[in-house]
């Protein structure tokens, strides 16, 4: 038999924690920057899962999967210039100096 | 799709002007700039009024006239930011105009599409458009640390809940088969799972409204943010996203509303004492309006657990009131804050009694924004209230006003400050630029007549839709 | 009934492969290590994509995602010097909120994804014949029908752009601040 | 042009003419505000005698003078005005308030130009309150009341005025966030079955008395009765709910405190009486205890707390409690006298209120001090002022001849009709405050303006001037024609009174 | 008749008229001119007053048979409760008020022509007269009251009146303190008069006269068709009614307790003290209850008996007092107390109709009798603190020669008061032990008891003023007698009590013919069994005085020691003020009033403060929720996300 449709939810919903995890505990910017990455991925492979196995009639989960990757780089671009603008103002990216602006 | 082609065209013309003339003359080209896009603002209405079709591409896009409307009072918005900002543009951010007018245009289309989007990808890419150039935007004032602060804080948190949304979109489409807000709505029933996407879309586009627990945010990054960015995020970005997430949930869960509309009640009770309790204690006059727009947005979001037509109404209304007010708030501190660097409200004790007229048409905006007759802010507030009491949910609504009372306290504390309050060393007098004071003039017309002008609120009415 | 076919066997070792590296990911203490165990992660899930015949998807994820973002992080790590070899140290309360977060979460989701009941059983094979044409891509994302793309793809073109405008308006550094 | 809209269109005119005048034109400005506020005078004594010649044609309308225009469609919200008997009565008050109000206000120096301004978006609320119909522009104009007093306590107060201004706009806003939930209940639960919503007052009236006609569900009224009542009540000053009244009045400017207890707080009562009790008498009647429980503690408590105060204005404010609670008192025995009583009491107390603000005001400008340990002997230094001062607590006590006197009789009589045993005790309750403001009202003439002089720099203090003798002598007559000849206005009031009396048991 | 109703409104009106002009263009007039004016517009309605009265009694219009008739000279509506209840302002004309009108106006008027010498210079003199036309207005429409509030309506002015008088030295601490006393002692008293008038009216429907007292066939109708069986707390509820009424005269009537005001109230210019303090105002009550003497009398007889007992014990207390006070105006103040407790006694053992209702009659009469003799007491008190500028006995004596006038129109009261024939009081007095004889042994024994009791101190203090011996340190200035305007009030108020004592005693004029419960005369004759055993003990009390008081000797204090301890409790007045004084100032202001205005600000006002700190402080609390990081802002957001989901899944 094959695998139940679940345990690919359930692949995708593992990296989305991990990635949230990473989010919340990693130490610096582009760390943070990449645990996104997993939780953009763990939510296509959802949809490329989801479009797969049980609406595989169209292309529905397929081509938002790619505008994901799509939008995603371009996050990624924006996210990484913005980084190197605290680089350059406070010459580190750690997310614990990035407290100025609080309470 | 009148209006986003001819965005798109004042964009492109917008980035051609910045880069022929934008370097020799900056002025014209930001004159320029401001004029397409005027331009843009009065063709728009001309074609709101000469409107046929209600969908296009498929489906993809869906228009109405409230949507139209919607759209023209994003314009107008943006218009009134344009004026504020002009001074910034020509002083301190003279070597990025061209790009701060380029990319708010942009980020206007994607709430356009925001708006109109029948699809959620259209919606993502909308959402998307809508805030990955606003982090850049943010991060321009690059002198300043807290700009760069700013940025990073909301393009993280901009990633993480565009994940977070996207991942719950993607169990809608596990559950629903499709993308399309009609499927969704024909699919849509009480799973664990579907309703559990909702709650994930929900917080991806809470985030866009800055509705607490999502909002932590928005303080930061409006305090970074330079001032007119700041008031751009803080009433046209909000308002169009609460309009989008009402027509959403309109179109695609409007056949199981229980499924939604707990969370609601529960996600404004507490974004509007949060947003108050918080907005108390601030100095910082950005950051006061920060947390006062997260209230504000609690209140906004009554008009759409009522979820009906009044709803749509109200929160239409209240937001165009909103944006008046709040444009007239940020209008005077980007002024003064663009001419002296003050933003505290210890800095502003005393205001009335070197620079009268601010004084009052903050004044104004405050008592508008604490919902005081006669001034508009009452009249939407009274409106989106009732709408929700249409609905019976009186608990809420008391709640709610009981909430307007601390948030009248911390608006008369900026009162005080201005009119009661003495200072050894009050501001000076400021002379404003013409471009925002006609700004001012256009926000303390409205604050003063909209409420008054009732053609305008049923204008909005009969072309409001509910489930 | 016979579990371990070869799709099977493939997806635990990708399912495997891409939770180790995740993990490793977001545990790493060297950045650009970390940045090569996503590079991993990405890879097997474009690995996932191909077992189940988007070809074209798990090109695009290999290409866009590992190629491009990946790179472009690693640039930014080599950019912001010093950051490679910086010791990452996890404060432990954040890791522990973390931990909480992910956990509680991860039970909540996978909870009721189990408890929903998707299709009992189907057949894979069937599924896997249906191979996605180029030109079906091609015609989805460039068509006006229903469950056809053009405006999404027009309007991320506007989004690239703007990013890409904005990007370098923030990252050059302005000339006034040179003098 | 309808009549009534000139009690918003004048004051409105006033305040553009004012914006357009230059601040340092101190008496230009007084000028205008004396021409405007007779005129608002002149306007209500005309409205006055036209309702009464009116009346005498067409006794059976509810309300004469009836205007409406559409303003929002969409919730039938109407610009409706129209007035009874006992609008008469308040508009004539209010106008006296406002004019004797500017005459003390005479004085004032600091920001002339801002403080009538709000000084006259202050009355707007006030005339635009009396003359609604309609419920919304009635809650509009109300909120327009209130707010004003921010700055006018904040700016121009004395003592601990940001504090004493704070509490009392929240306060107040807090109840009129009861009051909007009220609205709003009566609002869409009143409405026919496949028909329109109104705000209108009278429709509400008639939808909700043929709901109950018809055996449908009047529950509602028992949640957002008193949630409206609270809501008016807060500014009636009803006990727990009053505390930013001794505050708000000790802080406020003479001619504020004047306007606020004098009119403000009469909206109060007024509207728990039109809106409250009028739209919702089932509830009414039958919560009406609770309320009159609170309403008694508040004439009493008001009186025993008013006995220890040393300063003026606080033992007026706290004699403003006790009044002011005895008309909510009244109104709750829901009979016509009774009710006819606290209109009564209303116009007296606003009258007598004023006078009294308006003395300690004049006092405190020459002492500068409103301790009354720190005075002694006043009578001998400026007796105009001093005279006047016994009168009005003479009014205030209730003596025959003066307001007082008509509306507490009226109020006692009355209430003491109502058949029920509980309500004819907390009648005899409330009668003993007559003895305790006695106490205090003695105790306070003993105090400061007889006996030895107590301070010798008090020794070379002017008497009134002009337009001090002219406001307080205003009131004075106004106090004393009521007192005298109460008929008129009873009978006027009373008239008004029935519509609403007749819906409960045992009303008439 | 309509000529009396034309006139009757001017009784009111003048002197309202008088005192609006005095009191608001008096400060413009010359003192003088104001004295005059009042004067003489007073003795108009003085006139007036006695022509009304002359024709109601002797015109024979107003009789049917011997039954005198009540009359309505006119009635306007001033205030309509609702369809039964209205309050009018009218004119009641009975013999009652008729007797009412002629001794207010002549004691008023009397006081009028007085005050223009005893007055003279003072400071306020318009303030003064202005005030006296006011008190004249209120207490003309009190006794001319057609309806009960009406009444209360009169008798609230009059209170207030009384308080404007007593504090016309208002510089002075003990004017001012004795005026506030009075005023909230009598409230005081209004209030129960008010509730009882609330409950009768509750019932009857009605605050006329009229029907209130309609007798038919031995019941008031109106009354004991609506209130009979009614009862409260086990007692008839019309006896509540009434007794409350009852209290609010007893308040204005000094009746104990409530008689701590008056001899206070002495603060006030001795004119005043003649006018309110003797004559008219203090025997409101009295009058009170005579008007509504029938409800008493049928409707709750346990009550009559109550104001029987109560008078009795006021008349002996006070009188007890009196004894020991050595404030010439002090002892008549006590000695008016006594009288009109006697009078109240004289009621509380009436019976109605025929020489049943001799009480009644006697009650009246005394009011009469008194009310001349007791305003020609303190008028002459009057002149003689005017000629020694003291109102301390110590300060006096020997002024027989100095004051002739005076020290015979003194002596010619002090006669009438203690009861030795002819004159007046004897008669008035001898009646009301008649009427008590016949009812009620006890108050009997009591009532002759003070009337010895009377006689002693009052020749106690004629002997201190006029014999006894000059002031230790002689006078300062040497007194001469009072002018003309001040004597001749004292002759004409002599005059009266000797003229209607003899008259009585020769039979020429019979009280019993004008005034009786049911207003029919009938015939009384003088009971000599009753009346010679009083003159003895009036005799007795004289020479008791006389052996102590006659000549400056030890015996006076050597008697004191003798009764130390009684002696000091008297003179302290059984220290009931201190009693008052400990009630209001310990128990109301400390333990009523000061924990209020504690509980306003801390608890009430305290919890709207609480509400706010609590929001200020939450506010300052959470802020670390805003903690800066990014990082948990995601934890934030997850949370909310993963809480939300919890919450809305259906588990």
């Amino acid at each position: 038999m094959n695998i139940p449709v679940e345990s690919y939810f359930i692949l995708s919903t593992l990296l989305f924690f991990i990635g949230v995890y990473g989010f919340v505990a990693r130490k610096n910017l582009i760390s943070i920057l990449m645990s996104v990455e997993l939780i953009l991925n763990a939510a296509n492979i959802n949809f490329v899962v989801a479009n797969r196995f049980i609406f595989p009639e169209q292309l529905e989960g397929h081509i938002y999967s790619l505008f994901v990757i799509a939008i995603a780089a371009a996050e990624t671009a924006v996210a990484i210039s913005i980084i190197i603008n605290v680089y350059r103002q406070k010459k580190n990216i750690d997310a614990k100096s990035i407290n100025e602006l609080k309470y | 799709m009148n209006h986003e082609i001819s965005l798109v065209v004042v964009m492109i013309l917008v980035l051609l002007a910045d880069l022929t003339i934008g370097d020799k003359n900056k002025k014209a080209s930001q004159l320029l700039s401001i004029g397409l896009f005027l331009a843009h603002t009065i063709l728009c209405f001309q074609w709101s009024n000469s409107f046929s079709p209600t969908e296009a591409f498929s489906g993809m896009y869906l228009t109405s006239e409230i949507h139209m409307f919607v759209k023209n009072m994003l314009n107008i918005g943006t218009v009134l930011v344009f004026l504020y900002a002009y001074y910034w543009n020509t002083h301190e951010n003279k070597s990025h105009a061209g790009e701060f007018y380029f990319l708010t245009l942009s980020t206007l289309l994607g709430m356009y599409l925001m708006i109109s989007s029948g699809n959620f990808l259209l919606f993502y890419i909308g959402l998307e458009t809508a805030s990955i150039p606003m982090a850049t935007l943010v991060a321009l004032n690059k002198k300043r640390e807290e700009s760069a602060e700013a940025a990073a804080k909301y393009i993280l948190t901009a990633a993480f809940s565009s994940g977070v949304m996207i991942f719950g979109i993607s169990m809608l489409y596990a559950t629903c088969g499709t993308l399309y807000f009609d499927g969704i709505s024909a699919n849509f029933s009480d799973f664990n799972l579907s309703i559990m996407g909702l709650v994930f879309f929900i917080a991806g586009i809470g985030f866009k409204i800055s509705l607490v627990p999502f909002h932590l945010w928005t303080a930061d990054t409006y305090q970074g943010a330079p001032t007119s960015v700041t008031a751009y995020l803080s009433v046209i970005s909000k308002g169009a996203a609460a309009f989008a997430f009402m027509c959403i949930l309109m179109k695609a869960f409007s056949n199981y509303p229980e499924a939604w509309k707990e969370i609601m009640w529960w996600i404004i009770v507490v974004t509007i004492t949060v947003g108050n309790l918080f907005a108390i204690r601030q100095k910082n006059l950005k950051r006061f309006l920060a947390f006062s727009s997260i209230s504000q947005a609690g209140y906004i979001m009554l008009g759409v657990i009522a979820g009906s037509d009044q709803g749509m109404a109200s929160l239409v209304f209240y937001t165009l009131i909103y944006m008046f007010t709040n444009l007239a708030a940020f209008g005077i501190i980007s002024s003064i804050e663009d001419q002296t660097g003050k933003v505290s409200m210890d800095d502003y004790d005393g205001l009335y009694d070197t620079n009268p007229k601010l004084a009052v048409v903050m004044m104004l905006a405050m008592f508008s924004l604490g919902g005081i007759p006669p001034f508009a802010g009452f009249f939407s507030k009274f409106f989106i209230f009732m709408a929700a009491a249409e609905q019976g949910e009186y608990l809420l609504v008391f709640l709610a006003l009981l909430n307007t009372i601390i948030s009248l306290y911390y608006y008369l504390l900026v009162v005080k400050a201005m009119f009661i309050k003495k200072s050894d060393s009050p501001l000076p007098t400021i002379k404003i630029d013409n471009m925002s004071k006609v700004g001012l003039i256009i926000c303390t017309i409205c604050i003063l007549a909209l409420g008054f002008i009732s053609p305008l609120y049923s204008f909005i009415a009969e072309r409001s839709f509910g489930f | 009934m016979e579990l371990l076919t070869a799709s099977n066997i493939i997806f635990f070792i990708l399912a495997a492969a891409i939770l180790l590296f995740g993990i490793l990911t977001v545990t790493s203490t060297k950045i650009l290590r970390s940045a090569t165990y996503l590079f991993f992660t990405l890879f097997c899930i474009a690995g996932l994509y191909l077992q189940l015949n988007y070809e074209f998807l798990a090109a695009v994820q290999l290409s866009v995602y590992a190629g491009g973002i990946v790179i472009l992080i690693v640039f930014a790590i080599l950019l912001i010097k010093g950051l490679g070899e910086d010791k990452e140290i996890n404060i432990g309360q954040r890791r522990i909120m973390g931990l909480v977060a992910a956990i509680v979460g991860s039970i909540t989701c996978a909870s009721v994804i189990i408890k929903f009941g998707f299709m009992p059983d189907y057949d894979l094979a069937d599924l896997m014949v249906q191979t996605v044409d180029m030109k079906v891509i091609g015609k989805t994302l460039m068509g006006t029908n229903q469950y056809e793309y053009l405006l999404p793809f027009e309007a991320v073109s506007v989004l690239l752009l703007a990013c890409i405008i904005g990007s370098i308006a923030i990252a050059t550094k302005d000339k006034e601040d040179n003098k | 042009m309808n009549i009534l809209s000139l009690f918003v269109i004048i004051p409105l005119v006033m305040m553009a003419v004012i914006f357009c005048v230059n601040g340092e034109k101190k008496s230009l400005i007084r000028t205008i505000m004396s021409i405007g506020g007779f005129a608002l005078l002149c306007t209500s004594a005309y409205l006055t005698i036209q309702f009464l010649e009116l009346r005498q044609i067409d006794s059976t309308s509810e309300f004469l003078f009836t205007e409406s225009a559409m303003w929002y469609e969409r919730f039938n919200i109407h610009y409706s005005v129209g007035v009874d008997g006992i609008s008469v009565a308040m508009l004539l008050l209010s106008s006296i308030v406002v004019i004797t109000g500017v005459f003390v206000s005479y004085a004032m120096e600091e920001k002339v130009k801002e403080y009538f301004l709000w000084f006259l978006m202050l009355s707007i609320g006030v005339y635009g309150f009396f003359i609604s119909l309609d419920l919304f522009t009635m809650f509009l104009f109300y909120e327009v009341a209130l707010i004003p007093m921010y700055l006018l306590i904040g700016l121009w107060g004395s003592g601990k005025k940001e504090y004493s201004a704070m509490k009392l706009t929240l306060m107040l806003m807090g109840g009129s966030a009861f009051l909007m939930v009220g609205i709003f209940g009566i609002y869409y639960n009143s409405i026919p079955e496949g028909s329109e919503g109104t705000f209108n007052i009278q429709e509400i009236a008639a939808n909700v008395q043929a709901l109950k006609a018809n055996g449908g569900d009047i529950s509602w009224e028992y949640i957002f009765f008193p949630l409206t009542f609270v809501g008016f009540g807060v500014l009636g000053a009803m006990f727990p709910f009053h505390t930013w009244s001794p505050d708000g009045h000790a802080s406020a400017p003479t001619a504020v405190s004047m306007l606020h207890a004098g009119v403000l707080m009469k909206l109060g009562g007024y509207g728990c009486f039109r809106v409250a009790m009028y739209l919702m008498p089932d509830a009414a009647q039958d919560l009406a205890w609770i309320f009159i429980i609170l309403t008694g503690i508040s004439v009493v408590y008001g009186a025993f707390s008013a006995c220890v105060q040393n300063d003026l204005k606080y033992i007026n404010a706290y004699s403003s409690v006790s009044h002011c609670g005895l008309v909510l008192f009244a109104l709750l025995m829901m009979n016509k006298t009774a009710m006819t009583g606290a209109i009564l009491q209303m116009v007296s107390h606003g009258l007598m209120t004023a006078l009294f603000f308006a003395l300690i005001g004049m006092i405190y400008g020459r002492t500068h001090t409103r301790d009354i340990r720190e005075m002694g002997g006043l009578m001998k230094i400026m007796p105009i002022l001093c005279v006047c001062y016994v009168i009005a607590g003479l009014a205030s006590l209730g003596l025959p001849g003066l307001s007082g006197f008509v509306a507490e009789m009226t109020i006692f009589v009355g209430a003491f009709q109502h058949p029920d045993l509980f309500h004819r005790v907390f009648v005899i309750l409330g009668c003993s405050s007559i003895v305790i403001t006695a106490v205090y009202i003695l105790r306070v003439v003993g105090k400061i303006l007889m006996g030895p002089v107590q301070d010798k720099h008090h020794e070379t203090l002017t008497d009134a001037v002009w337009y001090e003798k002219v406001a307080a002598f205003g009131l004075i007559a106004a106090i004393a024609a009521i007192g005298m000849a109460p008929l008129w206005l009873s009978n006027m009031i009373g008239g008004g009174i029935e519509n609403i009396a007749k819906l409960f048991t045992y009303g008439l | 008749m309509e000529q009396l109703a034309s006139l009757a409104p001017y009784v009111l009106i003048l002197p309202l008229c008088m005192f609006l002009i005095l009191g608001l263009f008096g400060k413009k007039m010359c003192p003088k001119v104001s004295g005059i004016l009042g004067t003489t517009v007073f003795g108009i309605v003085s006139v007036l007053c006695y022509y009304i009265a002359f024709k109601y009694f002797f015109s024979g219009d107003y009789q049917i048979g011997d039954t005198f008739q009540k009359v309505t000279l006119f009635n306007m509506e001033w205030l309509r409760m609702n369809q039964n209840l209205v309050i009018s302002i009218g004119f009641l004309l009975d013999p009652l008020s008729a007797i009412m009108l002629i001794v207010i106006s002549t004691v008023s008027l009397m006081v009028h022509i007085y005050s223009m010498g005893y007055m003279h210079g003072e400071g306020g003199f318009q303030r003064f007269y202005a005030i006296l036309s006011l008190f004249s207005f209120a207490m003309l429409g009190l006794v001319v009251a057609t309806n009960i509030f009406q009444m209360y309506i009169f008798w609230e002015l009059v209170g207030v009146s009384s308080f404007l008088l007593i504090s016309f030295y208002y510089f002075k601490h003990s004017a001012v303190r004795a005026a506030k006393k009075a005023f909230i002692v009598t409230r005081f008293a209004d209030m129960f008069f008010l509730i009882g008038i609330l409950i009768l009216s509750y019932y009857t429907k009605t605050f006329d006269f009229g029907p209130l007292t309609q007798v038919t066939d031995g019941h008031v109708e109106i009354v004991n068709s609506t209130m009979s069986g009614v009862t409260l707390l086990g007692f008839p509820i019309i006896s509540i009614a009434v007794f409350l009424i009852f209290l609010g005269g007893a308040g204005k009537s000094a009746m104990f307790p409530l008689h701590i005001w008056l001899p206070d109230a002495m603060e006030g210019p001795t004119p005043a003290s003649a006018l309110i303090h003797a004559a008219t105002m203090v025997v409101a009550g009295v009058y009170l209850v005579a008007r509504l003497f029938p409800i008493y009398s049928f409707e709750a007889p346990h009550v009559l008996e109550i104001i029987a007992y109560i008078g009795a014990f006021t008349s002996i207390f006070a009188a007890v007092i009196a004894c020991a006070q050595t404030d010439i105006k002090r002892v008549l103040a006590f000695s008016t107390i006594s009288q009109i407790a006697y009078m109240m006694v004289a009621l509380g053992v009436s019976g109605y109709g025929g020489v049943d209702g001799l009480g009644y009659t006697a009650s009246m009469w005394h009011l009469f009798t008194h009310a001349m003799f007791k305003a020609l007491l303190f008028m002459a008190a009057g002149a003689i603190i005017h000629a020694v500028h003291s109102n301390e006995m110590d300060a006096m004596g020997n002024l027989r020669k100095k004051l002739p006038i005076t020290h015979i129109t003194f002596l010619i009261a002090c006669l009438a008061i203690a009861g030795i024939p002819p004159f007046s009081g004897f008669f008035s007095k001898d009646e009301i032990l008649v009427a008590a004889f016949e009812t009620n042994k006890w108050v009997f024994a009591v009532e002759y008891f003070v009337a010895g009791l009377t006689a002693f101190y009052m020749f106690r203090l004629y002997y201190r003023i006029f014999w006894f011996g000059e002031p230790e340190n002689g006078y300062e200035h040497e007194p001469h007698e009072a002018p003309l305007n001040m004597t001749f009030p004292l002759m004409f108020l002599a005059a009266v009590t000797v003229i209607t004592g003899i008259s009585w005693a020769f039979g020429k004029f019979s009280f019993t013919e004008f005034i009786s419960s049911d207003y029919s005369s009938y015939e009384i004759h003088t009971h000599w069994n009753i009346a010679l055993p009083s003159i003895g003990a009036g005799l007795v009390g004289i020479l008791i005085a006389t052996f102590l008081y006659l000549e400056k000797t030890g015996r006076p204090n050597k008697a004191v020691s003798y009764i130390k301890k009684p002696y000091i409790w008297a003179y302290n007045k059984f220290y009931i003020d201190e009693i008052y004084l400990y009630v209001t100032n310990n128990i109301i202001f400390q333990r009523i009033c000061q924990p209020i205005a504690w509980f306003d600000r801390h608890i009430i006002d305290g919890f709207m403060n609480l509400l706010s700190w609590v929001t200020n402080k939450t506010s300052e609390e959470t802020k670390e929720v805003q903690s800066g990081y990014v990082q948990q802002y995601a934890w934030v957001f997850i949370m909310g996300v993963i809480t939300i989901v919890l919450l809305s899944i259906n588990l």
